[in-house]
């Protein structure tokens, strides 16, 4: 039988997945990417959790994650589109005008 | 067992297609793969009887985020091979296998609790859509209300920053010595 | 079948909303003036923003301690009174920062004043909650503000604080969504009162222990990264010095403000529970945040920089009372945040009126130090003003911030951490380094020739600001009783 | 007038407010008078201090933050009434000396203000008001160091400012222990030193509490090996500065272990003695060893500051009325002499603008005024008996004989090594022929200058000859602090080691 | 009678005031009269008061008023008038008197003359105290105040510059007087320390008081306490090893060292012992190391004088010597012969040096015997006054010295301490000889002065007038010492010589006497003949080693220079810049560079870059949950 530990194994492991996109992307935009791979990881555990309790706040929280998914993706974006507007790169690398 | 073979697939197909997305130095494929992913993930939500989220999430995800996200490649014209310097990648999977390892550890351990009462249960017999709806306009109206407060801000924000009016500073900040220097030239 | 709900208005507590509600209708009340008139004057913005707070402040006041409302949702306690007191007052203080005499980007957005309410609301949100749900909402909805009111300052060095800002932001909203799944696989619940009634009954269980304490580390590193603890610290003095100097100033109070009081909810809740490991790492953390971020303040060029590293050394301080999780350790986190508020906001104001578009001094930097030589003979009240900032910021008796240092270390060597307030003691030590190095080039440096220092920026509202933050840090020592014996009323009556 | 100690401690700060309103040319007159008015207002404390009274006088009490037990607490006895009196004359000396100064307003507030913090220093009887004023006199010192000084004056003064302020954070450390310990055993918050007399502490907390305070006062004094800002300080610092360092600034150090190491640790005073025995002999031999190397006119009296700061700290600890009585008597002393000396190498270095002892030699040819007084003060500085100097010394020697007669007889070569090194100066500056061309025409001192150290030198003389109006009160405030330690001590040894007096005995 | 008490003290301090109030002035004789008058009363006290406690036998004793009063210790300013007291007023203020009045014609020349009279008489009531006082702490003062006034007069001619050790053994006045000062000072912590025992033993530092609880102490507190306060005696009698000052102090004006570094204040140290004789007669292992030691000094200071050609450093030897005679006669037991002594000493020896100064003005401060001779013809007064003080040094019959040295001398055969005894035979000996081989060579022999450009006169007619009393005095002093005898041991013990002794009095006075005689004898065959057996350089005897060990004063001086005074310098340097710069203050500031540069090194942690920043934060994050789990593991 698939147990709950199945998926958060699972959840745990596409999380990770993500973790390594968000640290090896220099891309902004593909960085991003990265982010919502680690939000959707945490979302199978909330439902399975969910399905597993019989309770219905595991399967809040997942849609409450993915609203806010979608504000950060619009937020993001646009910050982005004055970033590349100025800098005309994606390259975090370029991004270091300040330090110290 | 179907529910076996389903898990199984899924698992294996979003963990090789986030692989993907997380891996790939095209853009479009990483897109593409998350997207992909995205679809799977919902059949997770499927296959874990929340089917109003899997539905919440093939339209939101595939539909709205991707689609802004396909906008954003072609603003950025980063359709082309991105070139990415990897300095650090043994630190990063490095990083990235132990946190795997240690959030395996955790789930591993015996979470799942027959003493846990849901508190908010699913009723047999009602569809999910339903009993999401109750517990949603009840128990979470306040944080679904905020949430649409966080959509128009993240409107707005979107609005203003990609607007036109930020493409030149308005910031007035002449100094005073330079007004005094003009008023001399003037006498 | 599912059975219909009756739910009487009585018990929803509606009342409980209205602060909240106040700020959001402010804003939108500001988005509506702007639709109707696109010609209105920023200094109506300011004074709306500031009416809809001052409403809001008054819903708060009104507000019944210990009472809940919305199915539990909302929790109005007493740290939830103080710190939206707290947040209000931050925001009141900020906002008239945008009345300068000269014209400056962000504020020339109407939409800048509609979601900084909105922020506040996002705020008041976080810490009347204790539900993980409302208050990941709430913290998104105020960062997602945040980030955009950075990057409105346009300017690169703000895109790239906004960017930075957004991208370490998601990463801790991962972090914060992942422990809270674990937190709600091993109870079942995502309301903190349940969620340690359950945590309680299961702490005994074999194999559990690394899922608790995982679910802390989670968490720990989503509010180590919003109140800025070693390692997650770094986006910080990036951020602060991209951001325009109020709002800098404000992101070191306010935000850390609200999220010190879900990291109390939440972080005291695991130590009440027992569970003593995140004392210790909370306190480790602290206690290397404040040394590091002392240490490099000290080698800092830019006084911007430096307040920010300060910032996160004066945050570390906090950290460690808040790892107490006493009665006085609560209250000396409130008590040294509104002390520090009026000193730090007005050192912030200082650099603002300060600030020059172009950058005549140093290449990299906006306000280095040597912008401030011989600050004395140009400007001899601001020279002495903020001289007197950073005195407090030093902890120097008897301004403002050293009857809050005094008050946290009194409550470490209550409880016993004497160590930790020595350590305290000699972190102060090597701040004054920094703090003193400003007055030094300030009273006992010449200006540097050649490049005229022009402060500006000033106009009567933003004087008004400075002489408040300069009256409430001088004159802490008679004002110091009432606010501590509210504070620790208000705490000791909710519990904490 | 009951609340004159709060006119005392506020009334220079305000007047150093409205200074702010006076014109630049008459701001010296200005404060002189101020000070002038404190000096008198700080002589009739001492006319209406009753000198049959051993305890705290002109006692004011208002809390100000209850909950944390913080109160506004004042009082004098007969310990701080003659340091208050120095302060208020030193600031009126120094001030009256002081030549061509730029800035001189900024000056003249800076110094009121200094003065605040001083006189408040020595009158707190709350231990936060105490650290208050302790720390907010760091500041106005900054200032005058850094804005007036020499060469190296920013480095001397944010070495100054930042080695004390450590020292005192981790004093208030031990503060804020100390009245956790009196809320454990009273349930009450208090910061009132005479509150925490009244709590008996084990000897293990003792013996921490000491070392915390130890570290804010040992750096003040300054204590080996801690005493490496001074020379900076005293080396940079306009004249003024080194006055008011010298002959006030320092003794708040020695101050706090008289008001609060041996009252409320009484053992752990006992078991310091030894340790800081050793130290205060070290200052006294290294540190007038090092002043004898001195190239330098002032930081040989720099240096002498500390070797005779080592005799008082020695004093203090020598648990009898005589030596502690000497202690305090050697605090004015040294205030007194070293105030004067400062002055003197700020006069020379007006006419000369330098200090190193090279340049001079056979000054007495054309400053005769300027070599006696010099001489009169070296004489006090190397404890002559007949001036202020020897009174202190002779007794600190004597009262710690009863201690140690060993290690007497290593610190009674303070009144040789001082003398090589006085000497030394006074040959090298005044004696021999006048070869410097530069020297041959310098003037003697002008009556500004003579007036304000002629009282120095009528004290140093009145005071040697005739100590017992001050030395009387001091006696009497100490003889009951010794009797109260020996009544609190736990341990046997320290009840042996105190030593109350005689007559005290005899009262009972 | 008290007022006669505060007269004799406080009118030198009158005439030091007075004087000091024109110190800066011109020249003006008639502050040298004022001050000569005011000592003169003083005089005249002194005397009325000698007369008067001749007459009663009862001491006055005055208490002015309170000094220190700190804890249990009461220190008053109170006097004491009683034989021993009494005796010293007088000899100090009747050479002090003569002095003063000399020092109206020695110093006519210089522009400091007025300082001069201040110093002096500053001089004289600083050892009024010292004499007068009461109790130990009083003594101290009057003990440190002749001190200074001697540092005062030693440096008084400050502007000289320094001179290398061959050019001038004493370098420089003021070099030779912070030597005296310093060296003063080493003796006086000793002093301090025999205070404090006896404070600390008998609860009070009055004379009377102490004295009577003396009995009660445990030998070992006598011990220390007698210790101490010798060590205090050696420094200002300037006894071995810290005699080297009093020869370097001859760089004051010769006033001074008729007065201080003769006459009075190198006494001091024989009067404390005299004082406290309770204390040293109950300490008898002390006692016989002070004869010792003064024995020694006798002998030692006698040697150096051998060879000496300094005519004031001479004299300052034979004072050294002498001073070693009173030594031994105070340790062992002969309190009133020391006393007697000094006395006789006193007079003969101001004689000698107001001589001394005679000449020195006479050949422009030239003062090497060497170049002098024949001037006996030409300072006729001089001559003979320094002919008959130089009798009694050489302790001839019936001079003062005779009746005075003898008694020691017999003291040292009555206690059985032959060897003692023999040496100060054999010194006395050696005085005779050095005090008239200075006579011979200065007014006899060849005219080796001439030649060198000099031309001598005699002094003003009134010095030599004001130098009478003192002739007067050297002769007859032994005369009245039965009287005195009787006088003082109403106070001190007396000392009666043994039986036997007694039956050898004669014989062993005629010892001494064969010993003086053949002493001036030798020196009149080597000195003072002239033509072909006139005195001449002999270079094979200054080749010599004894020759060369006493000219260097045994190396001593050589001695300190190498081991203690460069090594202090050396140590300070070392001290200072090794110690505390690189050292205690280096630790401080690297503290605060560790701090600074770890904060640079910290600070590249701050990179810029973004990525950078989330691998901090990953890293922290995976830590933390690793930490977590093993932690938990552990749990």
């Amino acid at each position: 039988m698939i147990g709950l530990s199945h998926y958060l194994i699972v959840s745990a492991i596409i999380f990770s997945i993500g973790l390594v996109g968000v640290l090896r992307r220099r891309n902004l935009l593909m960085l991003f990417f990265a982010t919502e791979v680690m939000l959707n990881a945490v979302n199978i555990a909330f439902a399975a959790i969910s399905h597993y309790y019989n309770d219905l706040t595991g399967q809040m929280f997942a849609f409450f994650i993915i609203a806010i998914a979608a504000s950060e993706v619009a937020v993001g974006l646009g910050i982005l589109i004055v970033l590349f507007k100025r800098y005309g790169s994606l390259d975090l690398d370029e991004l270091s005008s300040m330090r110290g | 067992m179907y529910e076996i073979i389903a898990f199984y697939l899924f698992s294996a197909l979003t963990i090789g297609l986030f692989l993907v997305t997380v891996m790939s130095k095209n853009v479009l494929y990483a897109m593409t793969s998350l997207a992909a992913g995205m679809v799977l993930i919902s059949g997770f939500f499927f296959v874990l009887g929340a089917d109003f989220l899997g539905v919440v999430q093939l339209i939101v995800y595939v539909g709205a985020v991707m689609a802004l996200y396909s906008f954003a490649m072609m603003f950025f014209d980063a359709t082309r091979d991105i070139k990415e310097k990897n300095t650090n990648s043994a630190l990063v999977f490095l990083l990235g296998g132990l946190s795997a390892l240690v959030l395996v550890l955790m789930f591993a351990a015996p979470i799942h609790s027959d003493a846990i009462h849901a508190l908010y249960p699913m009723h047999v017999g009602v569809g999910n859509a339903q009993d999401v709806g109750i517990v949603l306009f009840t128990k979470y109206l306040v944080p679904f209300e905020v949430a649409a407060v966080m959509l128009l801000v993240a409107m707005i924000a979107g609005i203003i920053l990609a607007g036109k009016k930020m493409d030149k500073s308005l910031t007035k900040d002449t100094s005073i010595d330079d007004e005094i220097l003009v008023l001399k030239d003037e006498k | 079948m599912l059975t219909p709900i009756h739910v009487s208005l009585e018990s929803l507590n509606l009342l409980t909303l209205a602060p909240m509600l106040i700020a959001i209708a402010g804003g939108l009340t500001i988005l509506i003036l702007d639709l109707l008139n696109d010609k209105l004057d920023k200094s109506l913005y300011v004074m709306i923003t500031i009416l809809f707070l001052f409403i809001d402040l008054g819903a708060i006041l009104g507000l019944n301690i210990n009472v809940r409302g919305f199915f539990d949702v909302i929790l109005i306690d007493g740290i939830s009174i103080i710190s939206q007191i707290l947040i209000i007052a931050g925001s009141m203080l900020f906002i008239p920062l945008a009345l300068t005499s000269k014209r400056f980007h962000e504020y020339s957005y109407p939409e800048f004043f509609a979601l900084f309410l909105f922020m506040v609301a996002g705020f008041q949100f976080m810490v009347t909650s204790d539900n993980l749900i409302l208050i990941f909402v709430g913290i998104e909805t105020a960062s997602l503000a945040l980030y955009t009111l950075i990057a409105l300052h346009n300017r690169a060095n703000s895109y790239e604080a906004a960017v930075k800002y957004f991208t370490m932001g998601a990463l801790s909203a991962a972090f914060f969504a992942m422990g809270s799944a674990v937190i709600y696989g091993l109870t079942g619940s995502v309301e903190l009162y349940k969620v340690a009634e359950v945590m309680s009954t299961r702490l005994n269980e074999t194999g559990l222990m690394i899922a608790i304490f995982g679910s802390s580390a989670l968490l720990l590193v989503a509010f180590g990264f919003k109140l800025s603890l070693f390692p997650f610290h770094t986006w910080a003095p990036d951020v602060y010095e991209g951001a325009s100097a109020p709002l800098a100033g404000y992101m070191s109070v306010v935000p850390k403000v609200a999220a010190l009081v879900v990291s109390i909810r939440i972080f005291g809740m695991y130590i009440d529970l027992g569970i003593e490991w995140v004392r210790i790492v909370i306190i480790a953390l602290a206690v290397i945040t404040m040394t590091l971020s002392n240490i490099m303040a000290l080698v800092q060029q830019d006084v911007k920089r430096m307040l920010a590293y300060s910032s996160i050394s004066h945050a570390g301080f906090i950290m460690a009372a808040l790892a107490l999780d006493t009665t006085e350790g609560t209250t000396s986190i409130f008590f040294y945040y509104t002390l520090f508020m009026f000193t730090n906001l007005g050192a912030f104001s200082m650099l603002w009126i300060s600030r020059h578009k172009n950058r005549r001094f140093n290449e990299q930097y906006d306000h280095p130090y040597e912008k401030f030589s011989g600050f004395i003979h140009i400007m001899p009240v601001g020279a002495v003003i903020m001289a007197l900032f950073m005195l407090s910021l030093a902890g120097v008796p008897p301004f403002s911030v050293f009857w809050g240092k005094i008050y946290v270390m009194q409550a470490a060597v209550n409880s016993g951490y004497i160590w930790l307030a020595i350590v305290m003691g000699i972190n102060s030590a090597i701040s004054a380094y920094y703090y003193l190095k400003l007055v030094v080039y300030m009273f006992l440096k010449e200006p540097v020739k050649d490049v005229d220092t022009v402060y500006y920026n000033l106009s009567k509202p933003l004087l008004a600001i400075i002489g408040l933050a300069t009256l409430a840090t001088v004159t802490a020592i008679f004002y110091a009783q009432p606010l501590l014996s509210y504070l620790y009323y208000m705490i000791s009556a909710s519990g904490y | 007038m009951d609340n004159i100690l709060s006119v005392l401690v506020f009334f220079p700060a305000v007047a150093g407010l409205l200074g702010f309103v006076v014109d630049q040319k008459s701001i010296k007159a200005y404060g002189l008078t101020v000070a002038t008015i404190e000096f008198l207002l700080s002589l009739w404390l001492w006319f209406s201090f009753d000198m049959g009274n051993s305890g705290m006088q002109f006692v004011e009490l208002v809390p100000i933050i209850p909950d944390m037990g913080v109160s506004y607490y004042l009082g004098v006895d007969g310990i701080s009434l003659f340091i208050v009196i120095m302060s208020t004359l030193m600031t009126l000396l120094g001030m009256a000396s002081m030549g061509e100064t730029k800035d001189i307003k900024n000056m003249i507030i800076t110094l009121l203000f200094l003065e605040m913090t001083m006189v408040g220093v020595f009158v707190a009887l709350d231990a936060i008001i105490f650290y208050l004023f302790w720390e907010l006199s760091l500041v106005p010192m900054l200032y005058i160091i850094g804005a007036w000084g020499g060469n190296l004056r920013i480095y001397a003064s944010i070495k100054f400012f930042l080695y004390t302020f450590t020292g005192s954070l981790i004093m208030l450390v031990g503060m804020l222990f100390v009245a956790y310990t009196y809320h454990n055993l009273t349930g009450v918050w208090s910061f009132a030193i005479t509150d925490w007399y009244s709590i008996v502490l084990p000897v293990s907390y003792q013996m921490w509490l000491f070392a915390a305070f130890f570290i804010g006062f040992a750096i003040k004094v300054p204590m080996f090996p801690f005493h490496t800002w001074i020379p900076y300080a005293h080396g940079q610092a306009p004249t003024i500065g080194s006055v008011i360092l010298a002959a006030v600034l320092l003794k708040m150090g020695t101050y706090g272990f008289v008001r609060f190491s041996l009252p409320m640790f009484p053992d752990a005073s006992v078991m310091a003695i030894t340790p800081i025995a050793i130290i205060s002999i070290i200052m006294i031999i290294y540190t007038a060893m090092i002043a004898y190397a001195q190239k330098d006119m002032k930081q040989v009296i720099a240096y002498s500051s500390v070797s005779h700061m080592g005799i008082i700290m020695l004093g203090l600890f020598a648990m009898n009325a005589e030596g502690i009585s000497g202690s305090v008597f050697q605090m004015l002393s040294h205030g007194i002499v070293s105030g004067a000396l400062f002055m003197l190498v700020g006069m020379i270095y007006d006419r000369r603008h330098t200090k190193l002892l090279s340049e001079f030699g056979g000054l007495t040819a054309v400053m005769p005024k300027f070599a006696i007084i010099f001489g009169i003060m070296l004489m006090a500085s190397v404890g002559l008996p007949l001036t202020i100097g020897f009174v202190g010394e002779f007794l600190v020697l004597l009262g710690f004989y009863n201690v140690s007669p060993f290690m007497t007889i290593l610190a009674g070569t303070s009144i040789i090594v001082g003398a090589i090194y006085m000497l030394r100066v006074m040959k090298l500056a005044f004696f021999g022929p006048l070869n410097n061309e530069e020297n041959k025409k310098l003037k003697d001192l002008n009556a500004r200058e003579t007036w304000s150290l002629i009282p120095l030198v009528m004290i140093v003389v009145w005071l040697g000859v005739y100590p017992k109006p001050v030395l009387t009160p001091i006696d009497n405030s100490v003889k009951s602090l010794l009797t109260f330690m020996d009544k609190k001590a736990i341990t046997q040894e320290a009840k042996d080691m105190i030593r109350v007096s005689k007559s005290t005995k005899e009262a009972k | 009678m008290e007022n006669l008490v505060y007269i004799a003290l406080f009118a030198p301090f009158v005439s030091s005031l007075f004087a000091a109030l024109f110190g800066m002035t011109e020249r003006k004789v008639w502050i040298g009269i004022v001050a000569s008058i005011l000592l003169g009363i003083s005089w005249i006290s002194s005397v009325t008061l000698a007369y008067h406690i001749y007459i009663t036998g009862e001491p006055i004793h005055v208490t002015m008023m309170d000094w220190i009063n700190a804890g249990d210790i009461h220190i008053p300013f109170g006097f004491v008038v009683d034989q021993v007291s009494v005796t010293m007023m007088s000899v100090v203020t009747t050479v002090s008197t003569v002095v003063h009045i000399y020092a109206i014609g020695y110093m006519d020349h210089d522009k400091s003359f007025n300082r001069f009279f201040s110093y002096l008489s500053a001089f004289v009531f600083s050892m009024m105290i010292l004499v007068m006082s009461d109790n130990f702490a009083g003594l101290f003062i009057g003990w440190e105040g002749v001190g200074v006034c001697s540092w005062l007069l030693i440096g008084f001619w400050y502007h000289k510059e320094d001179l290398p050790r061959e050019q001038n053994p004493s370098i420089s006045p003021s070099w030779a007087a912070n030597e005296a000062f310093i060296v003063n000072r080493i003796a006086d912590l000793g002093m301090l320390v025999g205070i404090f025992v006896i404070y600390w033993n008998t609860g009070t530092l009055q004379y009377d008081e102490v004295f009577a609880q003396l009995p009660n102490l445990s030998p070992h507190i006598l011990t220390i306490a007698a210790i101490a306060l010798f060590i205090g005696a050696m420094g200002k009698s300037a006894q071995f090893p810290l005699h080297t000052w009093l020869t370097d102090a001859m760089e004051g004006p010769t006033p001074v060292s008729a007065l201080i570094h003769a006459a009075t204040m190198v006494t001091a140290g024989v009067f404390l012992v005299i004082r406290a004789n309770p204390l040293f007669a109950m300490t008898p292992d002390v006692s016989f190391f002070i004869a010792s030691l003064g024995t020694f000094v006798a002998f030692y200071a006698a040697s150096m004088a051998l060879v000496e050609r300094d005519l004031k450093r001479i004299i300052a030897y034979s004072t050294l010597s002498q001073l070693g005679y009173m030594f031994a006669a105070a340790g062992l037991g002969a309190y009133w012969i020391a006393l007697f002594h000094l006395a006789a000493h006193a007079f003969f020896k101001a004689l000698l040096f107001l001589g001394a100064g005679n000449v020195m003005h006479a050949m422009h401060d030239e003062l090497d015997v060497f170049k002098m001779g024949e001037l006996r013809k030409k300072m006729k007064g001089t001559w003979i006054y320094m002919t008959l003080a130089s009798l009694a040094l050489g302790g001839l019959p019936p001079l003062a010295g005779y009746w005075s040295k003898d008694a020691i001398i017999e003291t040292a055969f009555n206690e059985h301490t032959y060897f003692l005894w023999f040496i100060l035979v054999v010194t006395a000996g050696m005085t005779a000889f050095y005090s008239f081989r200075q006579i011979f060579l200065t007014f006899h022999g060849e005219d080796r002065h001439t030649a060198l450009g000099f031309h001598p006169h005699e002094m003003y007619k009134f010095v030599l007038v004001a130098m009478s009393p003192l002739a007067v005095l050297a002769v007859i002093t032994g005369w009245f010492m039965k009287d005195y005898e009787e006088f003082i041991t109403e106070l001190l013990p007396a000392y009666e010589m043994s039986e036997h002794t007694h039956h050898l009095t004669a014989y062993l006075g005629l010892i001494v006497l064969a010993f003086a005689i053949s002493g001036i004898v030798l020196a009149y065959f080597k000195y003072a003949r002239t033509g072909k057996n006139a005195f001449k350089q002999d270079a094979n005897v200054e080749q010599g080693f004894i020759f060369k060990l006493l000219k260097n004063q045994y190396y001593v001086p050589a001695i300190y220079e190498r081991f203690i005074t460069e090594p202090y310098k050396v140590i300070s340097g070392i001290l200072w810049t090794s110690v505390d710069v690189k050292i205690v203050d280096a630790t401080v500031d690297g503290i605060a560079k560790f701090l600074y540069t770890s904060g640079d090194k910290t600070r590249s942690m701050q990179t810029g870059n973004l990525s950078n920043y989330l691998n901090w934060m990953a890293v922290g994050g995976v830590i933390l949950l690793v930490v977590a789990v093993i932690s938990a593991m552990i749990a």
